[in-house]
């Protein structure tokens, strides 16, 4: 297993994603004669991981059964440890898209966080591209470099501790693509300027609050960003339900004649396929802004 | 400032008014009634010291749950902002945090999150917060709590306080009616005073009292109702003065085809025969047949007389049977007035559909909208809207294929709502970070005559296909 | 006809409202002698409209027909004369309901503009309310003042023709609620406070631009104004339609003996209703700010 | 700034290299032809100037034709802003234009808005402009028409360019397919290089070849086709390098079923034959049935050789009937060559396929999606992410139901996105006024093994009932 790399079966030192039914998972390192507990029972790595098939069946101790599955970034992002506030898939796609990220691609972010983010971006740019990673906040950086040395993603990646707002990238002229989450954004284009290629490149920041975005936007055009543009992406999740729905009774337009003549009965009702809203959804999670840095 | 002395009393809390308490987003309608002890978010309380004081009034819950009217405070909110504000520069340093701040806390509290959802919210997804001033924040957020939880505000009801509180208290009550979709209801509807509707919802009463709040108690209302008995809660917590029901009539929809038929006979001294109860001068069939189909649906309050009735079991019978002898005989006398005054109002709401030239339709429920649209257009006239809800796009579909087919309406739209709020504050502008799924959907449209101009209104209608040859694709 | 009443009968000096087909209408001045020329033919108003019921259908020269509807504030707002961009149904609907208003409601607004919110707030607080709209272009302000007479409505409102931001509504201490629909909200919000009644009401401004909410939510909260609220509302319209869509031929899964066994036809479709959104809708209108005034 | 000496020439553009042009909102996508007249958006020119020049280039557009590089100035956008700015505050001041401003008008040209849409959007949505400055308002919008219109910008093609450009010009061709729609499908599917992906799309090749950017000639992508042959216009526009084309198989639907019984024979000389040409040692039944699904299905270019043929008709008869006999040998043997080529490529396709281990599934077709979701999804390995586009959400509702009875997928899940692009101006910052009415939906999972672990691959699966018993209400 990688994050870059499917695998048929499991092996010691990977991370597994136990399903355990809609909208309940959770993360395991895999570890011979190690164990994990779950509502369903224990399950034994040694046993009943190690060696078996990813999206096999894996019965518990206590005979419920879960499904064993093959990490991927957007399962990972579902399940890692929050250390910060984190990216979501919906985002991700976008900023994927249109940062223009490919293999090969050679990506700058900061700030790293949680790493969600991180994981689709170096699926994405492996085997060939290089992510250069910015945190602020130390252990953050070192607890990430960590996880993506475990999920053999680290070659792929430089992670480094320090203020990109003060001390930029860490490199010149490299990147294809600049990516930032960080409460000042406009303070870190012109190092986002530097770290990019001179032919140029594509550039995007996400802010949750329309001021900041005011600063950045004002930034990027002051460093003559083209292609200037923000937007916002909201998923909506349709739930597929059956209903019921009753049908009235209007009784009968007709005197009759005998009281054997039955009219619809008053708990007729017909069954229909429809979706429904979740009840809340995320209304915000912030704005994109991509910009184009043109060659000079 | 002027004041052009208006008389406050209007304007204050009297003993049995209906009003609504209000703590933050959270909302509760009751009524004033001295010395009775009100329960609003697991704290009790006396709404005694409310009466006399302006709608509108904040009170403090002190010891022995009495209310003690507070002094609006003109800049409390912005201090508040300022406040927070400046706590808020401090995590935007720490890299994260910006994106779940007090105040989107609070905002989150105005949208209608619990305090403990809150808390996940929080957890879920600021864990900066934890990092570096978790206690800070916990300690921040229950003395927020606690401030509002100490407090009350006291509100003079309306469709808009009541519809927030229905979405945010009891959607599955209102058929998850929000309170925007109730909005464009009313405006689609072109409710208003003077005019002649028919409502027909299963929406606790919401939607009745909303409708007649436009209609200020001009002109006249007529629920159609589904089974036993209108359902009319939502509508009492408005609290109209008593002029208003004067003009509300109620019918049962059991009785809508035989009305339609101009077969229902509003004479009948018997019109509701739920029990068996003798009643020898039934003669006519129309009759028997109100009869049967009342016996069917309209049976009204019998599950609360058994109720009533299936109390005490054994102990000193003589006397027992002869109380219930008593009693059974004072019901029946009861009941006899009921059914009278039942039947009155039965011809009273008859009478007001009868000219088939009602104003406006209103529908909300959780029945099938289109056997219903269907079935209630029919008593519009000519040229008036009609507007039906359902929380499900699917049967507005079929209810707008069938009424395609069928003509008598035009300007036939199927549409949804979506809002979102915002936590305006300085360099913390945002959407408020959780919103609301879907508010249900609408199909509106506007009656036309369905015969030609200078026939009689008995002719055969034409074929749907051919009286909506002017038409585009999609629309009559 | 008046915009708060409705007649069975067309009469001479009505607004009609003539449908001519999906999203295609037209308003009419109904005038003894009049002629009204559409796509289908010329409408005479003496002898096809004046004495006909609203709602029944008219021929028109051609041979071809249409419904002449009783005009409703709804059908006004679609097709009235844009003297300037216009506040929509969505909106108006979440206005009235936010602003409580109700049979009674005295009313202040500005600006009046094209008189599509005038029309609504005054079929909503008819018979007993009172619309104070004030608008600073002083012919828009004749114009509007002349429709509402036209509509029947001119005993219910009184247009001022002056600078809400200077010189206020003209009222003081009488408002239940006050509409600012103008550039700077926050420079009336004063006026606003002054036109309401002392024991408080409801105040909305409709701004297109965060910053105008900003400011307004600011002025707002300085003049003591409590629940203060911004949202927004999108109307999303749904196109019934029914679709065709083709079965893949995937072919016959075994060495079939007779060349007359035959497998599915590769022309297979099932058909299905569902409903399809315009390719473009209002993605933005205005911000709604909503706020009480306290009893004082 | 530093220049870490990157050789420019894989930033220049070629002879030969497909392109995008650009001008303001709307986007095309040509190839670099010496000499050839381009049109885009009603002009013409040629761009010959354009090679050698770096990509991301703007031109303008000078007589003759031609193009003439453009130096990027800086600071030219908030230049732009500024001066708008100033103009904007006059209208301010006017009551009512703040409502469309010609930054508005701009932005609703990058949001796909043609001049003519934007002018009827500039008359219907603000007379205000009329009112007062409307002649210098239109001369303003004109002015920047004529802006725009003068220059063109080369882009390097990419799946951002090249699904924005489909999504605003020719929306149908891609089954209104919306950008971020697309996105999400590249994200969800995992879609990745080194991987094998199964692709099933009507989508003019837009969707296949976003994958392939994605995969960056890493791994193998097997595009499933139906009819007579891929499509694959849109993934040429990628222009990509010649290697990616080998790691791209073809595969035609209409073996499926053969391919899944094990009865597809890709060893037989003539497994096309849409033509009576003779081919003596047809002698096995499978043959004969691929075949016969071939005819009906799967006959490569017929179209394409018809409109060849069909040229010529009466004069000297006797020459031409003698080329006609020579052509037609020639393109028998050609049509030999061809014959196993597709041989091959079928061959090979199917050892892709065979071993049912795929890692991914990208289906967006205006094909009902249930039948190809339940057919393909068999050719996946276990633990492996699929997506399925449709423009339309009921076929979906379908999918989902009957994905859920058959089993063997989780974590599914029924969704749409909503997009608005904002307008971002000092003062003036707003979402733009028209956003786009819907992207389509996506039903997305991922496969699980069928049988249970310990078990042989081919035992009859439990009921979807008993498997699922873990879940909730509505996931497997």
């Amino acid at each position: 297993m990688s994050f870059v790399e499917y695998s048929e079966f499991i092996q010691e030192g990977d991370v597994a994603i136990i399903f355990l039914g809609h909208d309940s998972m959770m993360p395991v390192k895999v570890q011979q004669g190690a164990q994990t507990q779950t509502r369903y029972g224990v399950i034994r790595h040694s046993k009943d991981l190690i060696g078996q098939r990813f999206g096999t069946k894996v019965t518990c101790s206590k005979g419920g059964w879960v499904y064993v599955l093959h990490p991927t970034p957007e399962l990972w992002t579902l399940n890692l440890p929050h250390r910060t506030q984190i990216l979501y898939t919906t985002d991700i796609a976008n900023i994927t898209m249109m940062l223009e990220l490919k293999p090969g691609s050679v990506v700058c972010e900061s700030g790293t966080g949680s790493g969600s983010l991180s994981h689709a971006i170096l699926r994405t740019i492996a085997p060939t591209g290089h992510l250069h990673t910015v945190e602020f906040h130390q252990q953050r950086a070192e607890k990430a470099a960590e996880e993506f040395r475990e999920h053999r993603v680290g070659h792929l990646v430089t992670v480094r501790n320090q203020d990109v707002c003060k001390e930029g990238f860490g490199v010149t002229g490299v990147a294809d693509a600049v990516f930032l989450d960080i409460p000042s954004p406009w303070e870190a284009v012109k190092h986002a300027k530097n770290a990019m290629k001179r032919q140029g490149g594509r550039v995007c920041s996400f802010s949750p609050c329309i001021e900041q975005v005011q600063k950045t936007v004002e930034a990027l055009a002051d460093e003559g960003f083209q292609e200037i543009s923000t937007l916002e992406v909201l998923l909506r999740v349709h739930d597929v339900r059956s209903i019921t729905l009753p049908l009235p009774d209007f009784g009968s337009d007709q005197p009759l004649e005998t009281p054997t003549d039955t009219p619809v009965p008053s708990n007729a009702s017909v069954l229909c396929k429809t979706t429904t809203p979740p009840r809340d959804m995320a209304g915000h999670t912030g704005y994109l802004t991509f910009a184009t840095k043109p060659s000079v | 400032m002027a004041d052009n002395g208006d008389n406050d009393s209007q304007h204050r809390v009297n003993e049995g008014d209906y009003v609504v308490l209000k703590r933050g987003d959270i909302y509760k309608a009751v009524q004033i009634q001295k010395k009775k002890k009100t329960v609003f978010e697991k704290q009790w309380f006396f709404l005694d010291n409310a009466v006399g004081e302006l709608y509108g009034t904040t009170f403090e819950v002190v010891t022995g749950g009495t209310l003690q009217p507070r002094k609006p405070k003109c800049i409390e909110s912005s201090a508040d902002a300022k406040e927070a504000g400046t706590d808020n520069r401090n995590i935007l340093d720490d890299g994260k945090s910006q994106k779940l701040t007090r105040d989107d806390i609070e905002t989150l509290k105005e949208q209608g999150l619990k305090g403990q959802e809150i808390v996940q919210q929080l957890i879920e997804n600021s864990t900066t917060f934890r990092d570096k001033t978790e206690f800070a924040q916990e300690k921040y957020i229950k003395k927020k709590k606690k401030k509002y939880e100490n407090s009350v505000m006291v509100l003079r009801p309306s469709c808009r306080v009541l519809a927030m509180m229905y979405h945010g208290r009891e959607p599955g009550k209102i058929c998850h009616l929000r309170y925007d979709t109730l909005a464009q209801m009313l405006t689609l509807g072109n409710i208003h005073a003077g005019s002649k509707v028919l409502v027909f919802e299963t929406c606790a009463g919401l939607v009745l009292g909303a409708v007649m709040e436009r209609m200020g108690g001009y002109g006249s209302v007529v629920q159609m109702y589904p089974g036993g008995g209108p359902v009319r809660a939502g509508m009492e917590s408005f609290g109209f003065p008593s002029h208003f029901h004067d003009t509300l009539h109620e019918f049962p929809i059991c009785h809508v085809n035989a009305l339609l038929a101009g077969v229902l006979d509003t004479e009948a001294k018997d019109i509701d025969a739920d029990s068996g109860q003798a009643n020898g001068d039934k003669s006519n069939l129309t009759q028997t047949d109100s009869e049967k189909a009342e016996s069917k649906e309209c049976s009204p309050d019998t599950e609360d007389q058994c109720m009533e009735t299936s109390t005490s079991t054994d102990p000193a019978a003589d006397k027992e049977r002869e109380e219930r002898e008593k009693l059974r005989e004072i019901r029946g006398q009861e009941k006899k007035v009921k059914m009278e005054e039942k039947r009155k109002k039965l011809a009273a709401a008859a009478a007001v559909l009868e000219g088939r030239n009602a104003d406006g339709l209103v529908i909300a429920s959780r029945f099938h909208p289109c056997p219903v649209l269907l079935g209630l257009i029919k008593f519009l006239a000519p040229s008036r809207p009609f507007v039906v809800y359902s929380q499900y796009k699917e049967p507005l579909i079929e209810c707008y294929t069938k009424l395609r087919e069928q003509g008598g309406a035009v300007s036939l739209r199927l549409t949804d709502s979506w809002i979102r709020h915002y936590q305006v504050l300085p360099n913390r502008t945002h959407p408020v970070l959780l919103m609301s799924g879907g508010g249900g959907y609408l199909l509106s449209g506007t009656t036309v005559a369905t015969d030609t101009p200078k026939m009689g209104p008995n002719r055969g209608e034409e074929p749907a296909a051919k009286r909506l040859k002017l038409t585009e694709t999609t629309e009559g």
